[in-house]
């Protein structure tokens, strides 16, 4: 047996193994949870590493479950983008549950933690799944364990309004699931296949005979993902869930869960679908105008917040809006922006709640208003988040500037300015709400909740100084990642 | 529901009921039916047996160290099956190529990994149901210290 | 012949649908829900599938029903 | 109004899908397009391929085993997820 | 296209059109409905709709259900959504019994499970 190529198959099946181990680890040797837990994601995490090697070296390639070829069997397919998703799902939930096996401590009852363990497990697995599956019904599969645990990890805390956020966003992703399942229907109807690989090369003749089967369900597959991912209209379940969460859960949630079903956009829109049928419909241009109108309100409703997840929660309606007007724009480096963005808001939206988790861990308070000279009482998370923050608003040398350069530059080579526009205000507006709080955070005198902090433990100094420096990092040497995404836009655009 | 003619009928159908789930989930290869609707049998006959005696009676029977311990077996028999399919050096889940020996059509025992998995998962879904249904109906006892 | 049969049955199951979402009494709903449930799996049968027709009259109307009415001895019955 | 606004959004919906249904393959037609190889396949060689006489569980189990297995992870995770959610509370 | 032609095209696709009927009341349901355990019921009957759908396309015109009998030829229907809806059941059994253990929990806080009222209580915004 060679494990290296097998690795496709063991990036799930890990985690999901010791997902199922889990509950009896936490009914009778509690203390192996958590070493378990960042076994199974490093484990991933190196799968994930040896793969981008294996694809940058040799090109794309492919994966048989059970040895059964495609149109019969399932496959995995690890390309470029599939490869860069999977890398940010483990590196970014690895660092994020390794602060969390401090944090969660004092946030859940003691005897829901091994739970918490199973689900985020089980999380990990059910992403890294959605994004290297080629396999559309699998995909769905993905889909609902997906939902139902991140549903999971919200009700899991003991508070009546996290049952309430939990329950608006399990409804609402079922509908997005059913939407998307009603759209398999649709497509497994006039194609027969259920692979994409065999759907694209299908559809071009179904487009001809059975035109409007095709617009329903291209229509219900951007409302059911866009539901799930929280593009601007229907986005309603997001500011409560995300905000609400234990802050290890609204990290994995803002920085990869909705992310995740970008990516799964992305590739149905660029790989499945006819690139005539998307020219014949405004679709593209929709998402354009709902990426946009995400950025500017969201960020409009995040300077009005008072509470700290609950304005990085806004900001996440922002943030993702930049990921699809990548998408809309389909200029190559608007896509490069666009992917990496997915990145780059990964690591400095957990950076940004994890701090936040540390601040309520330390001091308890949650308001903006009580946050005042936090910088002299908690230095180091503090100067984390001010890194974060420039990051969100754009600043030179962090990596938030490099893909809203990106951005800028895509919207100019489509020959649409405008939407260069929409990126420098939206810039503005960050800085509107980010700023102040930095500024009060060392220049103002320390308020009374936050004079004598609890000390920070060291699983929790870590992850966030190593978020911060990879948003740095990043930011200074962006050629290291930017190879991929530059081929996986490639790839996509076909080019 | 304490009724002795729900009793008295619930105690002569439930062996039946309980082989036909059994019979389902064995014979999943060979007829309609598999691990999921047979474990679902199974699961729903035992809280059948809760409701017509008592909840007690239908934990006891099942309690949850023992629930906890059955899910995990179902799940990991199939990833388990997976990674044995591994070693054998085929992909993962692979039935005839990593060499599991088909037997003759129609038999019991026959086609290899298919019957072992759906045993599996049969296991898995019947103790999955009972611990949804009693997770639902049962008092919590915990609410009183906080 | 079978197309009667299949028309009252579809027709069945719209007014099991609606009837469901007038209900006042929920115990009555889920009742109705369970028939639905059990109409849908004769007609999965006229489908000539019979692993799905078995599995939701397990799960659809044995399963799901028992799920809903512990819910509803937890709480409310009437809507 | 809430009520008559869902409404009518509710038979926009109807009436684009009923023009979709119109011109939807017919049912039960043989030469439609989904009974291509696929399912020719699984008919023609699931007994020397998988030893199962019941199509439909060499395709659960065998074929596309992933989905299966995915499937029993929903049940897991729903179990995860609702245990943890009557325990924390 | 005539009146007759479309009836005539629902006639021979009325399963399609049936469960697009039942997809839109389930909907309906879960819409505008306040009480969440309805709501939940609204669910259940939309994936059946779907499920219905699904499984109509792998009906072949007097197919036997895929149960081979050695050395017998049959016409067999398309085993393949069969086999998908297998999964999407307990898909939705999975998710309605964490959707009720949520909706169980919201009762203990709220003392309530409508929609509106709880709205009232946390004050503001909507379900």
């Amino acid at each position: 047996m060679n494990l290296s190529q097998h690795l496709p198959a063991l990036i799930i099946v890990v985690p999901l193994f010791f997902a199922f181990v889990m509950p009896l680890l936490a009914r009778w040797c509690k203390q192996w949870c958590v070493p378990t837990t960042l076994g199974a994601i490093i484990f991933s995490f190196g799968a994930a590493v040896k793969m981008t090697f294996q694809v940058m070296n040799t090109g794309p390639f492919s994966y048989y479950m059970g040895n059964w070829p495609p149109p019969w069997g399932i496959e995995l397919s690890i390309d470029y983008l599939t490869v860069f998703a999977a890398l940010t799902i483990n590196g970014v939930g690895l660092l994020i549950i390794w602060y969390g096996s401090k944090d969660l401590l004092h946030e859940l009852k003691s005897e829901v933690i091994g739970w918490y363990y199973t689900l985020y497990l089980l999380l990990m697995a059910s992403m890294t799944g959605i994004v290297i599956t080629n396999d559309i019904f699998n995909m769905f599969v993905f889909f609902e364990i997906c939902a139902i645990a991140s549903c999971g990890i919200i009700s899991i805390k003991e508070s009546r309004d996290c049952i309430e956020a939990a329950f608006k966003y399990l409804v609402l992703s079922v509908l997005g699931s059913g939407a998307f399942l009603l759209a398999i229907a649709l497509l497994y109807m006039v194609t027969g296949h259920l692979n994409f690989t065999f759907m694209a090369e299908a559809l071009p003749d179904a487009m001809v005979l059975y035109p409007k089967n095709l617009l329903v369900a291209l229509g219900l597959l951007v409302v059911g993902l866009g539901v799930k991912a929280a593009l601007f209209p229907l986005h309603a379940w997001l500011p409560d869930a995300h905000s609400s969460a234990p802050s290890p859960s609204s990290a994995v949630l803002s920085a990869l869960v909705i992310k995740v079903y970008a990516v799964a956009m992305i590739r149905l829109l660029y790989l499945v679908f006819p690139r005539e049928l998307l020219g014949m419909t405004p679709v593209m241009e929709m998402i354009l105008w709902m990426a946009t109108l995400a950025i500017i309100i969201g960020s409009m409703f995040a300077i009005v917040q008072d509470d700290i997840k609950k304005m990085l929660a806004y900001s996440s309606i922002a943030q993702i809006g930049y990921v699809f007007l990548g998408v809309g724009l389909m200029s190559e480096s608007a896509l490069v922006g666009g992917i990496l963005h997915i990145f780059n808001h990964a690591t400095m939206k957990s950076l940004l709640f994890l701090v936040a988790g540390a601040f309520i861990y330390g001091t308890g308070a949650r308001k903006l208003s009580e946050l005042k000279g936090i910088g002299h009482t908690m230095p180091i998370p503090t100067i984390a988040f001010c890194i974060g923050a420039f990051s969100m608003v754009g600043i030179p040398i962090t990596s938030g500037f490099i893909s809203k350069w990106y951005l800028a530059l895509g919207a100019l080579d489509v020959g649409r300015p405008f939407f260069t526009a929409v990126i420098l205000i939206s810039s503005l507006l960050n800085g509107i709400y980010y700023l102040p709080i930095v500024v009060n955070a060392f220049f103002s005198k320390p308020e009374e909740a936050v004079k004598e902090p609890k000390q920070l433990p060291r699983q929790m100094l870590v992850p966030l100084t190593l978020l911060s420096i990879g948003v740095i990092f990043f930011g200074i040497f962006p050629s290291l990642i930017l190879g991929i995404v530059y081929r996986a836009a490639q790839l996509l655009l076909g080019l | 529901m304490e009724d002795t003619i729900v009793r008295y009928v619930s105690r002569i159908i439930l062996p039946f009921v309980q082989l036909y789930g059994l019979y389902v989930v064995l014979h999943g290869h060979l007829s309609p039916g598999g691990g999921f609707s047979g474990g679902t049998i199974i699961g729903a006959s035992m809280i059948l047996y809760a409701l017509s005696f008592n909840l007690a009676a239908g934990s006891k029977k099942l309690s949850h160290d023992v629930s906890s311990i059955l899910e995990s077996t179902g799940a990991l028999i199939f990833a388990g099956m997976g990674l044995i399919s591994l070693l054998l050096g085929a992909n993962f889940l692979a039935n005839r190529i990593a060499g599991f020996p088909l037997g003759t059509p129609g038999n019991i025992f026959s086609s290899g990994s298919i019957v072992i998995i759906t045993f599996g998962v049969g296991i898995k879904v019947a103790s999955t149901m009972i611990t949804l249904f009693f997770s639902l109906i049962e008092e919590e006892h915990s609410h009183e210290h906080h | 012949m079978i197309d009667v049969f299949k028309y009252l049955i579809l027709v069945f199951l719209v007014f099991c649908a609606v009837f469901v979402a007038r209900a006042k009494n929920m115990l009555s709903a889920v009742i109705i829900f369970a028939a639905y449930s059990l109409m849908m799996a004769i007609l999965w049968l006229l489908l000539a599938a019979p692993d799905v027709a078995i599995t939701e009259a397990a799960i659809g109307a044995g399963v799901t029903t028992l799920l809903l009415v512990a819910a509803i001895s937890k709480t409310r019955r009437e809507e | 109004m809430r009520k008559i606004l869902v409404l009518f959004f509710l038979a926009v919906i109807m009436v684009v899908m009923v023009a979709t249904v119109i011109e939807m393959p017919t049912l039960g037609d043989p030469a439609n397009v989904t009974n291509n190889e696929v399912p020719r396949r699984y008919l023609e060689n699931s007994l020397e391929e998988t030893g199962a006489l019941n199509v439909i569980a060499s395709i659960l189990i065998d074929y596309r085993a992933f989905d299966t297995l995915g499937e029993a992870t929903v049940l897991f995770v729903a179990i995860a997820a609702v245990l943890s959610n009557m325990k924390a509370h | 296209m005539s009146i007759t032609e479309i009836v005539l095209r629902l006639h021979a696709n009325s399963y399609y059109f049936f469960a697009i009927l039942l997809f839109i009341i389930g909907f309906h349901t879960m819409l505008t409905h306040n009480n969440l355990i309805k709501k939940v019921i609204g669910m259940n009957i939309m994936d059946t709709a779907i499920f219905l759908l699904f499984v109509a396309i792998g009906y072949v015109r007097g197919g036997r259900s895929p149960i081979l009998e050695p050395g017998v030829d049959h016409v067999f229907i398309n085993p393949l959504p069969t086999a998908l809806i297998l999964t999407g059941i307990v898909v939705a059994v999975s998710v309605t019994a964490y959707a009720l253990s949520l909706i169980i929990k919201l009762y203990k806080h709220y003392g309530t499970i409508d929609a509106e009222e709880i709205m009232r209580i946390r004050g503001g915004g909507s379900l």
